[in-house]
């Protein structure tokens, strides 16, 4: 059986699948913590033991994200953005605008019907509008990410948020507590801060629907919700949204292995 | 007569009572949570059972802090910088400069006679607060008090950008794995902000005695890095983190004799602390 | 000299060589000269108006600009830029007008006029006096003003008119400039006179104009051959070469040869079919200025087939012009410095681009250098240059389906430039300039 | 309507809705021409019955639309300007005349031009210096806007219209300097944030109804009971513009300011235009002599052969003494926009003179909007507390 495996390791988050044809068979997501190598490592055992497989199984691995390098096993690395394109377009063959929300920065892309990238733009570096923005400020508010989203829900007003770095949002979410201003607000205030951010940048690659949300931050409903309504499309979202890239990857390990045997 | 001071800071929240001779009688210290009037009672009444006082007996309350808007039960709001010089030149009365290292910002302070006479401050960019020191050890998998030790023992110093808190997470992680010594990185983290924040400092003309309080302060490693930046000694208080609750208190103790002189009796404010518990759901 | 080059991938000119290396002979000799106590000029960029007044009184210019670029590559612009800060220059200012308020700060507040001991390349002297210009960036004229709080040095600034493209064409408007400009050069002249205790030579004066004109003529002329596929030369190779052309440096003679040289090495490249790069893939311009200090990651995207056509609009020579009916040199001067803006307008106009002076030459350059796509490098602390780069990256998008990619710089914070981030978006970038080929012939767009 | 109240409140009912008298002028067919900076010749507007309306952008207002042609590390005020320019919000205006007072302005309305299609729009070019050959330069501009003008209104400019029209934003710029005589007593009549209201409504009517209201504000103010109360510090701001009551109310909240030298106080409004034989050339020198912006090139003297900085300091920032002076003024606030470079280079010079003057000042940066004003609050309190 031919076994193909994805690796995405991203500032905060690791993420493997492994793929049989297009199909899913194993997949798994980890803090990247502070070692890539070794958080490589885990990822590839739990994978293999998830999918019952030995490691030589796997025929072909492809590494991707900020610590692709340190994949020691990968075959080769690859773009994090063309992983993306292509694991996007294999789950949802008529997307034609990405939004990858990730920790610490966003990337928006187009793709054709092939999955190709027609174009594409990153997140300005001092206005990182990642989905760390929303950990931090739940952090301060004492609530989970998912109590996040329900009370973000409740608001009526939401406060406007100055800044765009995930530090100084902090300090603005706690002088905005100290105003008394209700949690549900600051919550709010926090998607629709993100969410425009990130709408601009899918304007400069001028969006085309349909349009896929994916990336850790396409966990949190409330910024989903934030980002649609500022783009006023609907937007699509893949079963399990922060492995689209892992899983690109592990696509294009597909591919490539079967472009080397022809 | 005893007087109080509550300094509600970013991250931590602390409150002291002291009696007319400036006397400790208690010292509260607990973690900033989301819903301050709580706290503040909260705390206020821990410090109070701690000194074996009534609120009453309390003759004059000052808040301070980010979250001094929230101390319903307080005579008079002052800002940190204030309650930080005075604080200081409560400790060591020759102090000409205060160096407050916060969670949130990084506060430089003139002293003249006891009192802030100048000041500057860094809330612009993350990269020179003590958040910097947070965020990079959260991201080196390493407890905040361990990195003073730890920068002790590096052998060299390893450059970090300053540029930015958020990208200097990524930084230490990619030098980490491309095998540098977890004691060096730490080392050139504090070194980067030491720079960052000794840099602010020079805003004003800095003069001996030279104080370091906040969190910062009680990482051994930041005041090393800081005496070398800033090529001069520097003091630390045995409990650098409510200099600012000291100040309040004191500065409240001298408004109130000073009205007292002035109209006779000192200002007297009818208080009651609203029944507190921590993080109380205030949305049902 | 070209073996140990080999290993690289961008195919260098060797005519290119004796130009970078005259320039750095000009810079020692003049800085031996000022050692020697000749007096010395603090100036800026400011295309051809200033330059070739201080030129033809041979007077020693120095380029705080370039001496913040050699100090931040050298590691040691971080003292200074914490030295202006600590002065209470905003941090968000000009990285190498910060460098050099802290090195006046240290050098006239600490060392009492002497040369910072640490200072690379000699350091810069104090000045006689300072030349700034409004041209491009009005930080600047702002820098060398505060410059006075450390320094009794009289500053001139000059004049440097950008009207809209419109409005460029109302009657009487260009005679305009070009009076206020003589008359300012005029006033000019004869501030510098006062300074330095000379008279001007006005035949040198003349014939420097000359020479400048011609320089950039043939400069210009070395760059239009790169129009041919595959092209002859690398951005890098523009890069090494500008100096002689933009700065005046060295003897004008020389460097009018050395440019006739360069032209001719690049016309046999061209008969040859020589690319400056083994496989050209895709043409690419450049916007504004380079990564001076990782500059060898333009190898690592040759290797990829990315060539680098065409680039930095700051830099480059004006669209020739004959001003060989103009009597006054001053007047010759000032219609070439107009030149350096003006020779857009009137295409600018056709194709009614009305972004201004900055932005329509790279709709120019892509088209007539037939670019797949344009690498833009915004830098933090240079606002100037990086300005008007997305409504650049949205117009080559709009008007010429050509598609950019944006890597963030700076000019002081090096480490803020990370060529891995970059090569890692060179891969998907290709696919997108592979797709816009294609939007392009649909467009009936020829290349 | 605009004129169910008068005076104070009239001030504060339209600079809450800036647009609502214009609008009602629109409709009426009188033609708006928008204008995004104090350095733009409005009395030619006027002397052609064209109605100048001042585009401040709104700090309420999030820019989402114009980041697809400016970067964040970007004149925010520029950027607010063309975002609601291009969300349309200022649909109303027929035209837009700019200026390149400073390079964000100029790069922003080149892209404003491109981008948006206003029946009129012209850009006048402005030199830095204020040499005589740069005034007769601008003074030429002058002329090109004279002739775009003329050509889009279809009327002549005459000179006795343009005298006319000097004559009139003369007689405002003396009513709103008079008005600034009533913060001169302890508490002042009128507050900061009144001033800004009644300036901006000032920047969002016709010359003639500015003079009306400041008619009726006069009288109001100068009779009244219910003016601010004393708050000890009497403050100074200094910077490029503070158009948003929000900023100054934080100002106000333990101080009283009584003079604002921005584009969104007193500077429009210090000096008069001159009278002169060609009022085109009155108009050029008072624009660019006389109103104070970091970003003219002032010194000591033309072509001065050595630097003074003493005299270098009083060249450019001499005309703060009088009124420090003569308002009593206990405190300055340096306040500068983010990214505003010409102002931001003024910083350590102008400490350096308001030191030398024994006056406390501090310096507070902001980025145009009211996300987290407790910062700012902070800073200017414990100023507060240094200089009490």
């Amino acid at each position: 059986m031919n076994w193909f495996a994805g690796i995405d390791l991203g500032s905060a988050y690791s993420k493997g699948v492994i793929v049989r044809d297009s199909e899913i068979v194993a997949s798994h997501v980890i803090r990247s913590g502070s070692d890539y190598g070794a958080a490589a490592e885990v990822i590839r055992m739990e994978l293999t033991e998830r999918a019952g497989l030995s490691q030589d199984d796997v025929l072909h691995t492809i590494a991707a994200g900020s610590g692709a390098d340190s994949v020691s096993f990968a075959g080769r690395t690859s773009s994090d953005i063309v992983c993306t394109a292509r694991g996007v377009h294999s789950i949802f063959p008529q997307a034609r605008t990405v939004v990858d929300v990730a920790n610490l920065s966003t990337k928006a892309i187009r793709l054709d019907s092939e999955g190709t990238v027609t174009n594409f733009t990153v997140s300005e570096k001092c206005a990182a509008g990642g989905g760390r923005l929303i950990e931090v400020i739940a952090n301060i508010l004492r609530v989970d990410l998912v109590e996040f989203g329900r009370i973000a829900a409740r608001s009526e007003n939401p406060i406007e948020f100055g800044t765009g770095c995930a530090v100084f949002g902090e300090s603005e979410a706690i002088t905005r507590v100290s105003e008394g201003v209700p949690k549900e607000d600051i919550a709010a205030g926090v998607n629709r801060a993100l969410a425009r951010r990130i709408s601009s940048l899918v304007k400069k690659v001028r969006m085309e629907e349909p349009c896929v949300i994916c990336g850790g931050g396409a966990l949190h409903m409330a910024l989903i919700q934030a980002l649609e309504s500022e783009l006023k499309v609907d937007l699509l979202v893949p079963p399990i949204p922060q492995i689209t890239t892992a899983f690109g990857a592990a696509i294009l390990a597909r591919v490539a292995a079967t472009e080397e045997k022809t | 007569m005893y007087y109080a001071g509550v300094d509600i800071g970013s991250t931590m929240t602390k409150v002291v009572v002291i009696d007319g001779s400036d006397d400790l009688l208690s010292v509260i210290k607990g973690p900033t949570g989301p819903e301050h009037r709580q706290l503040a009672n909260q705390a206020m009444a821990q410090a109070l059972e701690q000194a074996s006082l009534q609120i009453d007996d309390i003759a004059f309350i000052v808040a301070t802090g980010y979250g001094r808007i929230n101390v319903p039960f307080a005579d008079l709001q002052m800002t940190e910088l204030s309650c930080h010089a005075r604080g200081v030149s409560i400790l060591f009365p020759d102090a000409r400069t205060a160096i407050d290292i916060g969670g949130q910002d990084a506060k430089c302070m003139k002293i003249s006679s006891g009192r802030l006479v100048n000041f500057v401050m860094n809330d612009k960019c993350a990269a020179g607060t003590g958040r910097f020191l947070e965020v990079t050890a959260a991201a080196l998998g390493i407890n905040l008090e361990e990195m003073g030790d730890l920068s002790l023992r590096a052998t060299e110093r390893v450059e970090i950008s300053s540029l930015c808190t958020v990208f200097a997470q990524q930084e230490v992680v990619a030098l980490l794995s491309r095998g540098e010594k977890l004691e060096n990185i730490v080392a050139g983290i504090h070194s980067a902000l030491a720079g960052r924040i000794s840099t602010l400092a020079r805003r004003l003309a800095i003069e001996p005695r030279v104080v370091l309080t906040g969190g910062g302060a009680k990482n051994t490693g930041m005041v090393e890095a800081m005496k070398e930046k800033l090529g001069c000694a520097i003091s630390v208080p045995e409990e650098p983190l409510i200099t600012g609750a000291i100040g309040a208190a004191v500065l409240g103790k001298e408004i109130c004799l000073k009205t007292a002189d002035e109209h006779g009796t000192p200002p007297a404010k009818p208080r009651r602390l609203e029944r507190a518990t921590f993080f109380k759901e205030e949305y049902p | 000299m070209s073996v140990d080059k080999g290993k690289k991938s961008i195919n260098r000119l060797d005519s290119m060589r004796p130009l970078r290396a005259k320039v750095n002979e000009t810079y020692l000799k003049s800085l031996e000269a000022i050692q020697a106590g000749k007096p010395a000029v603090w100036g800026m960029l400011n295309f051809y108006y200033g330059d070739p007044i201080l030129k033809a009184m041979d007077i020693e210019v120095v380029y705080p600009e370039n001496y913040g670029a050699i100090a931040a590559a050298m590691g040691v612009a971080q003292q200074y830029l914490d030295r202006a800060d600590a002065d209470g220059f905003p941090t968000h200012l000009c990285g190498y007008s910060l460098t050099t308020l802290g090195y006046a700060s240290r050098m006239m507040r600490e060392l009492d006029g002497q040369i910072p001991p640490e200072a690379p390349l000699g350091g810069m002297p104090r000045p006689l006096f300072l030349m700034s210009s409004a041209a491009v960036c009005d930080a600047r004229y702002k820098w060398f003003q505060s410059l006075g709080r450390y320094m009794d040095a009289p500053v001139w600034t000059l004049e440097a008119p950008s009207p809209g493209v419109n409005e460029f064409f109302i009657d009487g408007n260009y005679d305009r400039m070009v009076d206020m400009g003589v008359k300012h050069l005029k006033d000019f002249v004869s501030f510098v006179e006062g300074m330095v205790g000379r008279k001007m030579d006005w035949d040198k004066l003349d014939s420097t104009a000359n020479l400048m004109i011609e320089v950039n003529r043939v400069w210009h002329e070395v760059n239009e051959l790169r129009k041919a596929k595959p092209c002859p030369m690398h951005s890098r190779d523009f890069w090494s070469a500008m100096p002689a052309a933009l700065f005046l440096a060295g003897d004008l003679e020389d460097s009018l040869n050395l440019y006739r040289d360069m032209c001719r090495e690049v016309k046999d490249r061209v008969d040859s079919h020589t690319g400056a790069i083994p496989e050209e893939k895709y043409r690419l311009v450049f916007a504004e200025l380079p990564p001076w200090h990782s500059l060898n990651f333009f190898d690592k995207l040759a290797e990829r087939g990315w060539n680098f056509v065409i680039e930095s609009f700051g830099y480059r020579p004006p669209i020739p012009i004959d001003l060989s009916g103009i009597a006054d040199p001053l007047e010759r001067i000032t219609r070439f410095n107009l030149q350096f803006f003006a020779g857009y307008y009137e295409d600018a106009r056709k194709q009614n681009v009305l972004g201004g002076a900055f932005a329509y030459p790279y709709l120019k350059y892509a088209r007539e250098w037939k670019c797949d796509g344009a690498l833009l490098h915004p830098l933090i602390s240079c606002r100037s240059a990086s300005t008007h780069l997305p409504y650049v990256s949205d117009m080559l998008m709009e008007e010429l389906q050509v598609p950019s990619l944006s890597i963030e710089g700076d000019i002081v914070d090096l480490r803020l430039f990370d060529p891995e981030d970059a090569l890692a978006r060179a891969e998907p970038f290709e696919e997108t300039m592979r797709y816009y080929k294609k939007m392009r012939e649909q467009k009936g767009l020829d290349w | 309507m605009a004129d169910d109240c008068e005076g104070l409140g009239k001030a504060r009912q339209i600079y809450s809705d800036r647009s609502l008298r214009a609008r009602e002028l629109k409709a009426e067919g009188r033609r708006i021409i928008g204008y995004p900076c104090v350095y733009v010749p409005i009395e030619m507007l006027t002397a052609l019955g064209l109605i100048p309306y001042r585009s401040c952008g709104d700090i309420r207002e999030p820019v989402t639309e114009a980041d697809r042609a400016l970067p964040g590390s970007f004149c925010p005020i520029m950027r607010n300007c063309l975002d609601c320019a291009l969300k349309s919000k200022d649909d109303f205006l027929d035209g837009v005349v700019a200026i390149h007072s400073s390079d964000p302005q100029e790069k922003t309305a080149r892209v404003w031009q491109s981008y948006t299609d206003y029946p009129y729009f012209h850009f006048i070019d402005m030199p830095v210096t204020v040499r005589p050959e740069a005034v007769e330069y601008f003074r030429g501009q002058l002329d090109d806007l004279k002739k775009t003008l003329e050509a889009f209104s279809g009327k002549a400019l005459t000179e006795s219209k343009l005298e006319e029209a000097i004559e009139s934003h003369n007689r405002q710029r003396s009513l709103v300097r008079q008005l600034h005589e009533l913060t001169k007593p302890s508490p002042p009549l009128i507050s900061g944030t009144e001033l800004i209201q009644v300036v901006k409504a000032l920047m969002s009517l016709p010359v003639a109804e500015g003079n009306d209201l400041l008619a009726e504000v006069m009288s109001e103010v100068k009779n009244r009971t219910d003016g601010p109360t004393r708050k000890g510090a009497r403050l100074l701001t200094w910077g490029s513009t503070l158009d948003s009551i929000e900023i100054m109310q934080v100002f106000e909240a333990n101080s009283n300011v009584v003079m604002d030298e921005s584009c969104g106080g007193i500077r429009a409004y210090r000096a008069e235009v001159q009278n002169s034989a060609d009022p085109l050339e009155g108009l050029a020198s008072y624009y660019l002599k006389e109103i104070t912006c970091a970003r003219t090139f002032r010194q000591a003297e033309l072509g001065e052969s050595r630097k003074d900085y003493a005299r270098d300091l009083q060249s450019r920032f001499g005309y703060l003494k009088g009124i420090i002076r003569e308002w009593q003024v206990s405190g300055v606030i340096m306040l500068l926009v983010r990214y505003c470079d010409p102002f931001a280079f003024e910083m350590p010079s102008l400490k350096d003179y308001l030191d030398s003057l024994g006056v406390p000042s501090t310096y507070i940066e902001y980025d145009y909007t009211l996300g987290a004003l407790a910062p700012l609050r902070t800073r200017v309190e414990a100023f507060l507390e240094t200089i009490s």
